[in-house]
């Protein structure tokens, strides 16, 4: 097909609709599972039935974003709601494919746990959308509507299992702290929207730097909730609280997409937010960098204390979340492609290991300690394998993604003169070798407690391709990065306070080029 | 001229609402307070939007939108969790914990 | 002082004191019935701000079918019932009291703040604006046109939220 | 020169390198073979002197001032060091190699009766080859670090062969304490070449020597630091104060041993070290000074030790001590040919004296042994008018005995009054020498004593041994008792080698070394004795001597001796001396258990298993692990805490955002 | 074609083996190994000849791999590291035979691993690329995990940790330096790069900075040293590992810490290295190591815990004679490097052969045994006698050469240096006299069983390498003698090294 993509004009209905095209793939597939569902849902055929044309629909939404990305779509100007760039392109993959190997990982897991709702499915189309328009949104407002529908889809997906207790307590205690956070976020967009008469994310830059509005108490109030909110999203520290109990609580697989997706898409939110609004304005580094620095430590810390490996792998990703953060709070380009890169391989490494913890926790992830991993490699190499994979990467050694994205996110620190921001990740990496290595230890260098301690472990086909899928890729781009690297590159630059506009922000430090 | 005034009420009323949530342990009642907050900042969009421009009012409009589907989401997971626990003092809901 | 600004504090007054005996009563029936007064006070000052539309909406939307929706639960809970308070004791209530002061004192500031005057509109352009196109036009043309896509999400979150509601609450799994 | 001896002299190291490997492999695999190791053993040690006597033979012809270099390969060449594997010939390493293959050729011949009976005897000879050729590795070398191989390597020779009889703890620690201290000596040594380095930029003789007058001020302070140092070797190789204590228990090796390392060759490594470094000493009076003064300090004080000692073998340790001591008393004096010279003539007379004293313990052990008794064969209490079984030895022994007493015209006579004399001369321009002279004097008659005691108690009076052992009392073999005749003779005939010129002699020694000690000597005043003043202090030294063995049979009365078993316990003086001025528990007190406690109890177990690893490594651990326990314990599990924390984070965040 | 491909087969050699070794029936796992192992080593021999000495660095190969960060594949060696590659290739196929009774379970990942180690390490000394460095230095960290967590004593796991969190730590830090250099250098030249020519060429002055930068690559580097007070994962990690993890920890891995300072601390700090306070502080600490470590040494009733703190008296040698400067102490510095990895090596085979026979590691278990077993005393006396630096074995070219060089620098510090060779006879004799002297006490003891030809056949190499380097370590001192002065230009470009003195 041969059409020229590069200058859409969203005013037009037809140009509207090319550059909303994933999103709204996504939602002709949510409804045609409702539909499928409503006449559909009572056994396990019903649920893969769901499954599947969920899993169609994701991959067409895909095909669309890749199509949109591959012809360079652009909208020139100041786009009114919804940006067409590479930032948004990539990161919609990045939803999408975690949502579909979520989705392959909860087959078996639905059917195991006795969990025929196939909703599920549906809400799990929701919450992508919602990311989807997070990471799009170039408007304030479209921004909250996405992130309430992501949030209103994930409050239910971490209580779908309704006979477990721990399960409605984590919907409940999401629920009501997501609540209370919207309220800070929304406040912050009517601070902000007061102090630049605007909730277009380009137009609050040109306002920010055309009134001066650097100092404005109202408009840093309102970017001071901001942070607030989408803090509480990517569960930084302090709000950090509900995530180690929500993540424990919640179905293993839900809890693996809530780590990564819903993470990655208040960290797209944040970074465009921060990127083209806020460029101009420097009251937030500092705040970030508190930010990162009391998530790192915090994270790893209290890591440290779990016996239990869910929520240990909860606490990791609040740990995760804080290297994030330090590519938020770097703030240039190299910020965000050091950001976009770091999640693919997080969501890689993570979504691996709560599937194989799934697999292990056959009655009740939430109970299988450490400990209980003893000797997995004995009896189940290729699994302990897998999950070794996973730990070093999270650890970040190289040869694995999860060395790559932190390297990245170093050299965007470093380039910047955040050296002392680098040296504390760093120091917070060394700390949660304190626990991730201990499960290689149990795995490895532990004999297996009895003959039939690994019996019940059953991982799927379905579950196993999305493992080998992930670790191949982590080991893939811990070797071979360079593709994905020049794609977060491309697509982080793309994500630029309109370029008029920055006359009296900081110079933006020079950018790596290859020799 | 009414913009300071509404601003400062609706601050109030924000903090009223944070205050509500600290004070309380009633899951509905912390909702509620929730909801009141969420309204502060409607205050604060019509009082801006008086003069800004229609967007604020506009905004009020989704949030409400908003409000509604979360009371649809929020009621019904308080209703699970009554179901699990027969309380919804959030004191006795600390199964996950640690 | 201005009659609009006599009743805005009237009515100001009342929410807040409403909305303090919303977050102060034992009861939850009771709580909600002052968060009831809250909104039907704000529906007051919306109309004061010249947003007679959205007035309507807080008391069709808010006032009428969301806190009917808590009502209802409130009751299907049983919670109206005298129990054993909820209220924090009196170290709780120190910190949420300290911690509310020093929220209201930073945000003491925006007493003051106003947009800056370069971007404000001229007085009165807001009226001027329904008078031209009608209270439901004013806000109507935008929501088509504009904001055409948040408008479309707000379904796709109805929706979600339906489904949601429905799969928690379903008496059958 | 095509193929002489000279060009051949690596054959002198090279064929006891040789009988070390094959007697080494003999030992390991074959550690019967006897008569194989016999043969390799004691014949690379005549090979060795054959050799070395021919080369000596070609040298004298050449009539070198120079020494012959002889470079082999490029040892450590690192920038400006340009270090060979070299060795060199000259006057002073002739009369060494002669004395380390010739005595040493005896030794070993000595030892093939000896040991004969020995489980360990093949690896016995692979270390005495072993030994021999670190020995001539050390007086051919041509430069510091190749002498240092020769010099580290009799140490550890020493080591094995003290330790000879390892499964006996007090032996394997009396070897290790002997390389221990050796070390500290070595450190001196080590220090000293990397002065010398600094300074002159090379660690070869040659041109060290050749430069230090350009570059070293005279009484400058490095050249002082250089011999003080120097000298620090030599006090541990040669067991001068302080560092003495290791020779005594040196004597727990097997008695050859005792006369081959510790009393003819290796000990007077020191001794050679200064002759050698003559040049460097010469430019250094204090240097000098420290050499002779504790030359002769070590001289008297351990000839006080040897006094009251029962064990025979130890008097002839303290006896070697102090030896040692006029040697360096004469190499310090600046008499470096006296002190080569009373080296050669020592290595004689002790050898045969340890070898006498081997003969006789052989005796009393194999007499012990045949009746299972456990009493202590080296123990002159014990013995007593053994003259009656072992004539031969008695009177080798005796003729030893006067001639360390320095009895004319035995060769220690000539040899102590060459250093005697020359330290009196040289206090005539230096006073201080007056003190060393009197110190030497007055060691010569303890010396006299302390030896005619031996003798006495060992020979004379009534025979101490039970009368059980008595029949197995005998003679050695002839393959042990020859080289103690051979011995004999050359210390009543080694005078010869030097006869002074005031008695008409030709002074051959002193001639022949003139082109190595020639240069230092010009570097000293010249002082010259009238020979009466010559006469008089020859004759006073050998009156001293006199006297000493006069007043040892006098006052002596070995008739009155008990067995060692009934002896009461010294008291007074006499245990003072007897526990040797309690100098080694003196060292124990204050350096050995010290540094032991500071090693294991503050060093070890405190600053780094307490503080660095527990506190610090594994403190930051526990550290993180304890906030990581606290921080899950505000986990509460209760939302309406989360909610305190989240609005703490929210004051917090919008006051940051704000300021 | 040797030439370019040399230093990429025996990166990439070994790995391919592990593959081979993990596919392999369990019982033939150390065979092939020993095999693979044996081919890397005649792979590197050709490199003794290859090698041009004045050619300094050589046998290049350069492979973009990730170009548009300035990442390249780019390996080399010059005659610091050429030893280093040496070193290992010669060590490893003896590491595996002497594991031969040693390892029992799970052979395959045992040799597997060991194999991927042998990559490592070689990557560490031929990358220069700073990214390929550090990928290296850290991908080598992994196996040497396992095996120590996996195969080691009783307290494995503990000591596994702490030797990678300690490494790991430091090696973080350094990876942030890197970053900062490159992105420094970057700033000023325009380009992004991470190689090492490249940023030697273009470091020029980088001020306060400097100091930081320098600090972390120290931290690294010190901690695999190991310097003290950094050195506690030492023991723990010695005293636990399997007797192959042993050799190879003592004797390639911690050459990584004091190769770092000679390829990258120094070349790329020199103001900083040349800075008073740390010229004091570091010629403090390499004194400390020597005679902490030694009397430390002196104290330990585990004859691995000994060697273990022996290490890192022989390490600080090294950083003393690397800090000193001159031709002979940096040329020193590097012998002590080789030396150490083979008599240190020797003495734990030495150790693991006698926990073999007794399962027990304390000095106190044994005693008198050269009576039982001649050759491995012999062995043993040997082997001591190079660790102590006795003339004529190959340590004493080492201390020698470090301590020579080092006086014309720091006399003072020297002669405190010189006295570690007491120390170093005051620990490792006692222990000998303890473990194969001293009354045959111990009925137990009394039936050992000497050295079997395979023993025999992993420690006379070693012993002929001490005897080598102690008569005739001219080959090697020529090989490294240019590079040496080159290292000391780069660090000291005013001062004609030590030739002028």
């Amino acid at each position: 097909m041969n059409v020229d993509l590069s200058t859409l004009d969203l005013s037009r209905p037809g140009d509207l609709l090319i550059a909303l095209a994933p999103e709204l793939v996504l939602t002709t597939t949510a409804l045609l599972v409702l539909i499928v569902v409503a006449w559909r849902h009572r056994t396990p055929q019903d649920l893969r039935l769901a499954g599947w044309v969920t899993l169609a629909g994701l991959g067409a939404a895909g095909l669309a974003a890749w199509f949109l990305w591959w012809q360079a779509a652009h909208a020139p100007g100041i786009a009114a709601m919804i940006a067409v760039d590479d930032f948004r392109f990539v990161a919609d993959w990045l939803f999408l494919g975690t949502a579909g190997l979520t989705v392959l990982v909860s087959f078996e897991y639905l059917e195991r746990e006795a969990l025929l709702v196939p909703e599920y499915f549906a809400l799990l189309l929701f919450a992508t959308l919602g990311m989807m328009l997070m990471a799009g949104a170039q408007d304030l407002m479209v921004l909250f509507l996405g992130l309430e529908l992501m949030s209103v889809a994930v409050y239910v997906l971490a209580g779908i299992n309704r006979r477990s207790a721990a399960a409605a307590e984590a919907a409940l205690k999401y629920f009501l702290l997501g609540a209370f956070a919207s309220g800070f976020l929304l406040y912050g967009i009517a601070l902000v929207y007061g102090a630049t008469a605007t909730t277009n994310l380009t137009l609050i830059g040109v306002q920010v730097a055309t009134l001066g509005l650097q100092h404005n108490t109202m408009l840093l109030i309102g970017l001071g909730l901001l942070l607030v909110g989408f803090g509480f999203k990517v569960a930084a520290v302090p709000f950090h609280m509900w995530a180690p109990d929500v993540y424990d609580g919640s179905p293993t697989p839900v809890t693996g997409y809530m780590a990564t997706a819903v993470k990655a898409a208040a960290f797209a939110a944040l970074f465009r937010v921060l990127g083209e609004a806020f460029d101009a304005v420097p009251a937030w580094h500092a705040v970030v960098w508190w930010l990162a620095v009391a998530t790192m430590v915090v994270g790893n810390l209290i890591a440290l204390a779990q016996r239990t490996l869910k929520r240990m792998l909860a606490y990791s990703s609040i740990a995760h979340a804080g290297y994030l953060l330090v590519a938020v709070a770097v703030g240039t380009a190299v910020g965000s492609a050091a950001f976009l890169f770091y999640l693919v391989a997080y969501t890689l490494m993570t979504l691996a290991a709560f599937a194989l913890l799934a697999a292990k926790g056959t009655d009740g992830e939430r109970d299988v300690s450490i400990d209980d991993l003893a000797g997995l490699a004995q009896r189940r190499p290729w699994l302990a394998f897998a999950l070794a994979v996973c730990m070093l990467s999270l650890l970040g050694i190289p040869g694995t993604a999860g060395f790559i994205g932190k390297w990245y996110i170093l050299v965007a620190a470093t380039a910047t003169g955040q050296g002392l921001l680098a040296a504390v990740l760093v120091l917070a990496s060394v700390i949660s070798a304190g626990y991730y290595l201990p499960v290689i230890m149990a795995m490895y260098m532990q004999p297996e407690p009895s003959e039939q301690a690994h019996a019940g472990m059953r991982l799927g086909r379905l579950g196993a391709a999305v493992v080998a899928a992930s670790v191949a890729g982590l080991l893939f781009f811990g070797v071979r990065p360079n593709r994905l690297l020049d794609i977060a590159r491309t697509s982080g630059a793309s994500v630029r306070a309109a370029p008029a506009v920055s006359s009296d922000a900081p110079p933006a430090p020079r950018e790596p080029t290859g020799r | 001229m009414l913009l300071g005034p509404a601003l400062f009420v609706s601050a109030a009323l924000f903090t009223l609402g944070v205050f509500g949530v600290l004070l309380r342990r009633n899951a509905i009642v912390i909702f509620m307070c929730v909801e009141l907050m969420l309204n502060a900042v409607n205050l604060t969009f019509v009082a801006l939007a008086q003069r800004l421009g229609v967007a604020g009012q506009l905004f009020v409009f989704f949030v409400m939108a908003v409000a509604a589907a979360e009371a649809a989401v929020g009621l019904a997971i308080i209703l699970a969790i009554y179901r699990h626990r027969g309380t919804v003092n959030l004191q006795n809901i600390n199964l996950l914990k640690g | 002082m201005s009659w609009t600004l006599i009743i805005f504090w009237a009515f100001a007054g009342l929410a807040l004191v409403s909305a303090l005996c919303c977050i102060t009563r034992r009861n939850a029936v009771a709580s909600a019935l002052w968060l009831v007064v809250t909104l039907f006070s704000l529906a007051a000052l919306f109309v004061l701000l010249d947003a007679q539309f959205i007035a309507v909406l807080q008391v069709l939307v808010y006032a009428g079918a969301i806190m009917v929706l808590f009502l209802f639960v409130i009751m299907l809970l049983n919670l109206g019932r005298q129990g054993p308070t909820d209220v924090k004791g009196p170290l709780g209530l120190g910190i949420a009291a300290l911690l509310g002061g020093v929220l209201l004192f930073q945000l003491w500031i925006l007493r003051h703040a106003a947009p800056p005057e370069a971007i404000q509109l001229p007085p009165g352009s807001m009226a001027r604006l329904q008078q031209e196109q009608g209270l439901v036009g004013a806000i109507a043309r935008p929501l088509f046109d504009t904001y055409l896509i948040p408008f479309e999400i707000t379904s796709l979150l109805l929706l979600a939220a339906l489904v949601g509601a429905v799969v928690l609450a379903k008496r059958k799994l | 020169m095509p193929a002489s001896a000279l060009q051949l002299l690596w054959l002198v190291p090279a064929l006891p390198l040789v009988g070390f490997l094959l007697n080494g492999a003999l030992a390991l695999w074959r550690p019967t073979a006897k008569a194989a190791v016999s043969t390799i053993g004691v014949g690379v040690l005549v090979l060795a002197f054959a050799a070395a006597a021919a080369a000596v033979a070609e040298f004298a012809g050449l009539h070198q001032a120079a020494p012959l270099v002889f470079r082999y390969w490029a040892w450590m060449p690192a920038g400006d060091l340009r270090l060979d594997f070299a060795l060199q010939f000259d006057q002073l390493a002739a009369v060494m190699a002669l004395v380390v293959t010739g005595v040493g050729a005896l030794i070993h011949l000595f030892s093939v009766g000896y040991m004969h009976a020995d489980a360990g005897y093949a690896r016995y000879f692979a270390y005495l080859n072993l030994f021999v050729f670190f020995m001539l590795m050390l007086v051919l070398g041509a430069s510091f670090p190749v002498m240092f191989v020769g010099w580290e390597g009799v140490g550890l020779c020493s080591y094995l062969l003290i330790g000879f009889w390892f499964n006996e703890q007090i032996n394997a620690d009396a070897g290790k304490k002997a390389f221990i201290v050796n070390r500290i000596g070595d450190f001196g040594f080590l220090i000293a070449m990397f002065l010398i380095f600094r300074a002159t930029g090379s660690l070869d003789f040659g041109p060290v020597f050749g430069r230090a007058q350009a570059v070293f001020p005279p009484a400058g302070t490095t050249i002082t630091a250089v011999t003080l140092f120097l000298f620090l070797g030599c006090t541990g190789k040669s067991a001068q104060i302080p560092l003495y204590t290791w020779l005594p228990d040196a004597m727990q090796g097997p008695t050859p041993v005792s006369a081959l390392i510790h009393a003819a060759t290796m000990v007077t490594a020191g001794v050679y070290l200064v002759a050698r470094c003559n040049v460097l000493f010469a430019l250094s009076p204090l240097g000098s000074a420290a050499v002779a003064g504790v030359g002769a300090l070590t001289a008297l004080f351990a000839a006080t030790i040897a006094l009251k000692q029962w064990d025979i073998k130890r008097v002839l340790a303290y006896s070697t001590i102090s030896q040692l001591g006029y040697m360096f008393l004469g190499v310090g004096t600046g008499a470096y040919a006296a002190g080569i010279f009373h080296l050669v003539t020592h290595a004689f007379f002790k050898a045969l004296l340890f070898l006498g004293s081997g003969s006789v313990i052989h005796a009393m052990h194999r007499a012990y042994h045949a009746t299972h008794s456990h009493d202590d064969a080296q123990d002159m209490r014990n013995m007593g008018g053994l003259r009656r079984y072992l004539p031969w030895t008695a009177t080798l022994m005796w003729i030893a005995t006067l001639a360390i007493a320095g009895i004319p015209p035995l060769s220690g006579f000539f040899s102590k009054d060459a250093i005697l004399g020359a330290a009196f001369a040289l206090a005539t321009a230096e006073p201080i020498w007056y003190v060393y002279w009197g110190m030497g004097v007055a060691a010569a008659l303890l010396t006299a004593f302390y030896m005619t005691r031996l003798m006495l108690y060992t020979f004379h009076g009534a025979t101490r041994t039970g009368e059980q052992e008595r029949p197995h009392l005998h003679e050695a073999p002839w393959v042990m008792t020859g080289p103690l005749v051979v011995l004999g003779l050359l210390s009543l005939i080694g005078g010869l080698l030097d006869l002074p010129e005031l008695m008409g002699g030709g002074a051959f020694l002193q001639h022949w070394l003139e082109p190595v000690t020639g240069l230092a000597a010009r570097m000293r005043p010249a002082v010259e004795l009238s020979p009466v003043v010559e006469w008089a202090v020859l004759s006073s030294a050998v009156g001293v001597a006199a006297l000493g063995i006069v007043g040892a049979v006098r006052l002596l009365q070995p008739e009155a001796l008990l067995p060692a078993r009934l002896a009461p316990p010294e008291t007074g003086l006499g245990r003072l001396l007897w526990k040797k001025w309690y100098v080694d528990e003196l060292y124990d007190t204050i350096i050995v258990r010290p540094i032991q406690w500071l090693a294991r109890e503050v060093l070890w177990k405190t600053i780094d298993a307490r503080i660095v690893d527990g506190l610090i490594v594994n403190g930051s651990a526990t550290a993180s692990r304890a906030l990581g326990w606290l921080g899950s314990r505000l986990q509460t599990g209760e939302v309406g805490f989360y909610v305190v924390l989240f609005v703490v984070g929210v004051l917090l965040v919008v006051g940051g955002a704000v300021r | 074609m040797y030439a370019q491909s040399v230093l990429t087969a025996l990166i990439a050699w070994p790995a391919i083996a592990a593959v081979v070794v993990l596919a392999a029936p369990e019982r033939w796992a150390k065979h092939i190994a020993l095999a693979a192992s044996l081919l890397e080593f005649a792979i590197s021999v050709p490199l003794w000849w290859v090698f041009q000495p004045a050619g300094g660095m050589q046998l290049q190969l350069d492979v973009p791999w990730i170009p548009s960060w300035g990442i390249h594949y780019t390996v080399g060696v010059d005659g610091i590291s050429l030893f280093m590659v040496l070193l290992t290739t010669f060590l490893v196929p003896l590491s595996i035979l002497g594991s031969y009774n040693y390892i029992t379970t799970r052979e395959r990942a045992f040799y597997a691993l060991m194999l991927v180690l042998t990559s490592g390490m070689i990557g560490v000394f031929v990358s220069l690329d700073l990214f390929l460095f550090y990928v290296m230095w850290d991908v080598m960290l992994i196996p040497m995990y396992f095996i120590i967590g996996v195969w080691g004593g009783q307290n494995r796991l503990y000591a596994a940790l702490k030797f990678f969190v300690y490494t790991f730590f430091g090696s973080l830090l350094m990876l942030v330096a890197i970053l900062t250099l490159v992105y420094l250098v970057a700033q000023r030249t325009g380009v992004y790069s991470f190689s090492y020519v490249h940023l030697m060429s273009n470091i020029g002055a980088l001020g306060t900075v400097a100091f930081w930068l320098f600090g972390a690559f120290f931290l690294a580097f010190a901690i695999k040293v190991p310097m003290f007070p950094f050195h506690t994962w030492l023991p723990d990690a010695h005293v636990e590992a399997p007797t192959a993890g042993s050799v190879l920890l003592a004797a390639v891995l911690l050459k990584m810490g004091t190769y770092g300072f000679l390829r990258f601390a120094l070349p790329f700090f020199p103001q900083v290295a040349l800075h008073p306070a740390v010229q004091a502080a570091i010629v403090t600490l390499s004194l400390i190591g020597i005679v902490y470590g030694g009397l430390v040494a002196m104290a330990q009733p585990d004859f691995k815990k000994l060697i273990a703190y022996s290490s890192v008296a022989h390490l600080g040698f090294v950083m003393l004679g690397i800090w000193a400067l001159t031709l002979q102490s940096v040329q020193g510095a590097l012998m002590v490097m080789i030396n150490h990895g083979i008599s240190t090596g020797a003495l734990f085979f030495l150790v693991g052969m006698l926990y073999e026979r007794r399962h027990s590691r304390l000095i106190e278990a044994f005693g008198g045994i050269a009576k039982v077993v001649p050759l491995f005393a012999a062995v043993l006396t040997i082997v001591s006698l190079s660790s102590i630096g006795l003339p004529a074995t190959n340590g004493f070219v080492g201390e020698f050469l470090v301590l020579l060089g080092a006086f014309r620098t720091y006399p003072i510090a020297a002669g405190v240096a010189t006295t570690g060779v007491i120390v170093a006879a005051m620990y490792l004799l006692p222990a000998l006299q303890r473990v194969i002297y001293n009354p045959l006490d111990k009925p137990e003891n009394a039936q050992l069983a000497d050295l079997s030809p395979r023993e025999l056949a992993v420690l006379l190499p070693l012993v002929a390498c001490i005897v080598w380097i102690g008569v005739y370590p001219t080959p090697f001192l020529r090989r490294m003698e240019p590079s040496a002065q080159r290292f000391i230009e780069s660090v000291r470009p005013a001062a004609p090294a030590a030739a002028a003195r």
